[in-house]
């Protein structure tokens, strides 16, 4: 599915109720079944731009469209992996997984199944029936991504979903991303802190300016897949992520 | 203390489950007796040796557990019916923000309506006996209920919701599987709240007709200035409520443990 | 006891919004020089008993059973004056036709308790015509829902001082079936309890509270629609309500011959023994009975 | 609907704060003018019309502000006694957990003793007039705040607990800066329906000698089988409940702003 | 302030009551004023470890000691920077970072003072009055680190501080701590997912294994301060760390 944003604008109140611009004329477009990755310093806006995409909140100006379709709430069709994971602390790993499912009506043993084998893929085999107090942070993490995978979401935005975790099951995650990513032909907004993994994984990378304005750069990844973090073809694109990176 | 702070890996003596409640209501009972005997008639402030007797005297009248069947038999009709309608309701009013606006003033205005000011009508609408006091332990409980569901729903981290609704959650699925659950810990905190205050009124709810049951018991003790049998009275809704009490929080615990929730 | 601003000393007297207390009316009636009287209203029989026992009032119109037990419980009480005689109803659905007591069996009758002068007349009368005590079923209820329960159905009858037998008539739900003047003709029902430790500090006190009563009793007599029009302000009952008990007929209750008799008390506790109430018929009616007071008031 | 789901950029429109509350209390009382209608009896069950005349009568004699003033003055002292009592002691038995496990029992079977039984107790202690009914309305009061107090520090997030005892936090210190910012909202909500519980208890508190005050007019006009006056007692009761409760609404909306925390 | 971890284990009970090691035989020295990272797996036991360390729970086996004296309880010379952060939302970002300085007495102006330095530190400043769930989640992150570095402990026991800040704020926050480290002589214990950020930062590398047990190893940092990212001296430690994550 294609996501359109146009001249999308948001801004916060503060206590005295003065305004606080965050976005600011953003115009993107995300291919259908394409993967953009999608950088920016601490507080540039990023997780409030996926709220917008998401439908979470409405944009103060622009809009967005998914699909055609005006994007007016959430949906079950563009799930979001939120940066704080919101495991449902009363139900269990399996429970957590299954949620989406159950909400489809699926049927017990079905959705069962189904969350079992997401729950493998994310590594957490054998913490089924543990309640999100009892897992470490990147275990919860991992189990927020296997919640919104399972349901085969048509869209899906990640904040900063691999944060947490540490670096062999990070590229093991980004892999099996992708090959999610590739077999279901999925739409993926990706925000994340790490050039090397945008690099990774991106068709596309988007910067975000530290204030609020247009995007400071849309970038094409041009390298071949299967990408290695150390491949020196991939320095250039690098050094100039860092760049647009800093402040200007 | 709680959990936290300086390690205590102590077993969990027999002592504080026991021993020390058994302490605090000796300590309580002796204080009682030394303030008695400083009144010195017996029947101004009737001591705990004396409502002992009383027990006896109540005891031996063989009518007593008719009376605390008939109580109980009440209370869990009016307590169940006020459960069975205020918490669903609690749950509406506590998700639609803006029926709750147009109706809380009225809420609001019935709630602190004394039961005695429900009497006549109670008298009017039910037969005499079971169910004006049905009706009036009702009222008392059902506001509290109420109160608590709509704030407990209200309460409810908003990032819960988003993640359901992002799972194409609808209405009623989400109030069972996230917001019931959520609201839960602080929704029991009202059934608590509300299983004393209905408790309490069953005195009041005994006054119309009923010839029998714990209120009608205290009632007519007072009318025969037995201030003893009136604390006999007294202790036994008492201890029944702190049973009662005790039953709830069990069923609490389990629902918790189940929930994920450590208390 | 305690002394008012200008030196006399204050005698809270504890009564109920009834007519059986109508000789609250001294207060308005009567110009008391050595006592400075303060009315306490209740609104019902134990607060009144209580407060009396905790020393809350010093005095108080009370039941003659609740008065009994009160003493029992060496409460330091006398019965110094009665506030009235006879002056209860029993008052049935105005739908039902029962003309004789027989018809009474199996009805269900509210008495404001088993305690209460009102239940010792019902068993009197049941006793008179030969019926079992159980021959009735007995509802103890709180007087103002006596109405509205007979209205909606609830109950057959009520046997309760007035004015709650008159309001059932008046609105057209109950009717007399006999006033308790006709089952126990003159009988006693509430009585003016009086503290002694009052009576002991304030001799003269006292006895000018319960010449002034007198007194009063016999104005409301010589002019029963003017006190049922003084009552408002005591009672705070519609004047009307005070005016039809206070004379359909005249003597459904009467406010003469007050003087604590033990012949009086002596078969309340008669009746009470024989109702199963044993302990507070009991109490020795020597130390409880004051008659001296009323005695001197009317000069005897 | 509560804030998430379906963008609502609707201004807040003067409907929802004004007239949709208002709508309902005319569909109540349309409802209750029917209802008093089928009736017929007017003494049974007075339509909104007599009240409304009853009202009329009761302001004619001038006596009804003495009345509102003298119950508020109870009221008041009675509420801000057990405030002031419970909350302390509820945050120290939600602290220590020993000695609420300690003296749990004996709270519980206090708390469902009906102040019907506590007036013998009352007169004697407090005699006639004020003090006993703000005895009554104290003990009212006191046990849903205690309890929601002591339920809402058990509740407090241990990690919170975690970073200031890490600080060096003294207990006082933690208290004060940690459990009762934490707890607050949750103390809200127990203040709330003490308000109501005992505003209720305004009538029984009344019954002991007030010669003054709502619950006194209530009981008289019972007793006068002024059931319409009865009503006019209760909407009286209602609307100064109502107008309390507004009032600790909009406290707690400030403090909940101070507190960073968005209803 | 030297830490002595000797003979450490810990286990956690599952609602069936079972047994479940996490950590088991763990021998540590960090000397007084070292800084050590600790490296491993997602739920291999880092933050049960800090929280022996610090005191928030006692260890089932083994004992610790912080400068000679058993840790029996939390204090604030070792303070703890938590990976959830863990803010209190009824406080503004100020209030926040205050907190530990009014607990010990400070009078409100030097403490605010101070707070503000820290604030600005963290590169926060203008942030003052806000309040927690007003800030994206890497402030959050920040306010967090100003709060603990406020109170100047002789122990810093750091959780994946770094894990949600943008790539050009987290080596500025390294280079910041360190100086800090340096000026103070605070003996860290610093976990990470980020071999290159545990290279930039420490003297020693521990790795915990996946499966409970003794450290993998504890690695001796021999570059010279200050040390860049990309400097190719440091890529045979890195190798080497990658190879000691791998499971066994
Ligand atoms: N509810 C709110 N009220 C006021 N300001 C807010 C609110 N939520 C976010 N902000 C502000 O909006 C800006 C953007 O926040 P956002 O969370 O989108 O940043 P981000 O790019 O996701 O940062 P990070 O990388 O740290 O996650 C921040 O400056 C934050 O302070
Ligand atoms: N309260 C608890 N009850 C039961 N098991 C727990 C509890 N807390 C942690 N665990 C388990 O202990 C193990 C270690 O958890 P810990 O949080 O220390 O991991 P970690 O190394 O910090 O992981 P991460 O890198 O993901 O933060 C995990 O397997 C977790 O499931
Ligand atoms: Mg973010
Ligand atoms: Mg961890």
């Amino acid at each position: 599915m294609k996501i359109v944003a146009r001249g999308v604008g948001k801004h916060f109140h503060d206590k005295r109720g003065q305004d606080l611009p965050v976005l600011q004329g953003l115009d993107l477009t995300v291919g259908g079944g394409e993967l953009l990755c999608l950088l920016g310093p601490n507080g540039c806006g990023k997780t409030t731009f996926l709220n917008l995409l998401a439908g979470f909140e409405p944009p103060d100006e622009g809009e967005i469209a998914i699909d055609g379709r005006l994007v007016t709430g959430p949906s079950p069709e563009y799930v979001m992996i939120m940066q704080s994971y919101d495991l449902f602390p009363w139900r269990t790993v399996l429970g957590n997984v299954e949620y989406g499912l159950e909400v489809r009506g699926w049927k017990r043993e079905k959705r069962q199944q189904k969350a079992r084998e997401l729950i493998a893929l994310v590594g957490l085999s054998g913490c089924e029936e543990q309640h999100p107090r009892e897992l470490s942070g990147g275990m919860r993490q991992r189990v927020a991504i296997a919640r919104a995978l399972a349901v085969e979401p048509q869209v899906l935005f990640m904040d900063e979903p691999f944060g947490a975790l540490d670096a062999l099951t990070r590229s093991r995650m980004q892999q099996e991303l992708l090959k999610l990513w590739r077999r279901r032909g999925m739409t993926i907004v990706f925000v994340t802190h790490d050039i090397q993994e945008a690099i990774t994984l991106a068709d596309r990378v988007a910067v975000l300016p530290s204030a609020p304005g247009p995007f400071r750069a849309v970038i094409q990844v041009e390298l071949p897949r299967p990408r290695h973090p150390r491949d020196p073809a991939a320095l250039p694109l690098r050094d100039r992520l860092e760049q647009l990176l800093q402040p200007t | 203390m709680m959990s936290v702070s300086p390690h205590s890996r102590r077993p969990d003596l027999a002592g504080e489950r026991f021993w020390s409640p058994l302490l605090a209501v000796l300590v309580f009972l002796l204080l009682w007796e030394v303030a008695a005997r400083l009144y010195a008639n017996p029947y101004l402030l009737p001591g705990p040796w004396q409502v002992g007797l009383g027990l006896v005297e109540v005891w031996r009248s063989g009518k007593l557990f008719e009376h605390i069947a008939v109580s109980l038999y009440r209370f869990g009709a009016a307590y169940l019916l006020a459960v069975v309608l205020a918490v669903p309701l609690g749950l509406v009013l506590g998700w639609f923000t803006r029926l709750h606006r147009a109706l809380d003033p009225l809420i609001q205005l019935l709630r602190p309506i004394s039961p005695v000011a429900w009497f006549p009508l109670a008298v009017l609408w039910f037969k005499i006996g079971d169910l004006p006091a049905i009706f009036i332990i009702f009222i008392a409980s059902f506001f509290p209920i109420l109160l608590s569901t709509i704030a407990a729903v209200r309460n409810v981290e908003s990032t819960y919701l988003k993640v359901a609704l992002n799972f194409g959650s609808s209405k009623w699925s989400l109030l069972h599987k996230v917001v019931i659950p959520a609201a839960f810990p602080y929704i029991m905190v009202g059934l608590h709240i509300a299983l004393g205050v209905g408790w309490i009124h069953l005195v009041a709810g005994e006054m119309l007709g009923a010839q029998s049951g714990l209120g009608y018991f205290i009632l007519d003790a007072r009318n025969f200035l037995r201030t003893d049998l009136v604390i006999v009275g007294m202790l036994l809704v008492g201890a029944l409520g702190l049973l009662l009490d005790r039953l709830m929080a069990a069923a609490e615990k389990k629902v918790r443990r189940r929930w994920g929730i450590v208390s | 006891g305690r002394r008012g601003g200008d030196g006399r000393p204050r005698l809270r007297l504890g009564y109920l919004p009834i007519t059986d207390h109508l000789l609250l009316l001294a207060h308005d009636y009567y110009d008391f020089q050595q006592v400075e009287l303060v009315p306490v209203k209740f609104s019902s029989w134990p607060e009144a008993a209580e407060a009396l026992r905790a020393g809350a009032v010093d005095a108080a119109f009370l039941l003659t059973p609740l008065g009994l037990a009160l003493r029992h419980q060496r409460t330091p009480v006398q019965a110094v004056l009665l506030g009235h005689r006879n002056g209860s109803v029993l008052t049935l659905a105005a739908r039902d036709d029962i003309d004789s007591p027989a018809g009474l069996v199996g009805k269900r009758i509210a008495i404001p308790s088993r305690f209460s002068s009102h239940y010792l007349l019902l068993r009197r009368l049941l006793d008179d015509a030969g019926l079992p005590p159980e021959a009735v079923e007995y509802i103890d209820m709180a007087p103002p829902e006596m109405v509205q329960s007979l209205a909606a159905g609830r109950l057959d009858g009520f046997i309760v001082a007035e004015p709650f037998g008159a309001q059932a008539e008046m609105q057209g739900v109950g009717r007399v079936f006999t006033l308790s003047k006709d089952i126990w003709p003159g009988h006693i029902c509430c009585v003016l309890n009086l503290r002694e430790p009052f009576l002991q500090k304030n001799p003269e006190a006292a006895q000018e509270l319960v010449a002034g009563l007198i007194a009063t009793g016999r104005a409301i007599e010589q002019d029963r629609l003017r006190a049922a029009r003084q009552s408002v302000a005591y009672l705070g009952q519609a004047p009307e309500v005070i005016e039809f008990v206070l004379t359909r007929p005249p003597d459904r209750v009467t406010y003469h011959d007050l003087l604590p008799q033990r012949a009086d008390f002596a078969a309340t506790q008669e009746q009470m023994a024989r109702v199963g109430q044993r302990e507070a018929a009991a109490v020795n009616l020597d130390n409880y009975l004051e008659p001296a007071l009323a005695a001197a008031a009317a000069g005897i």
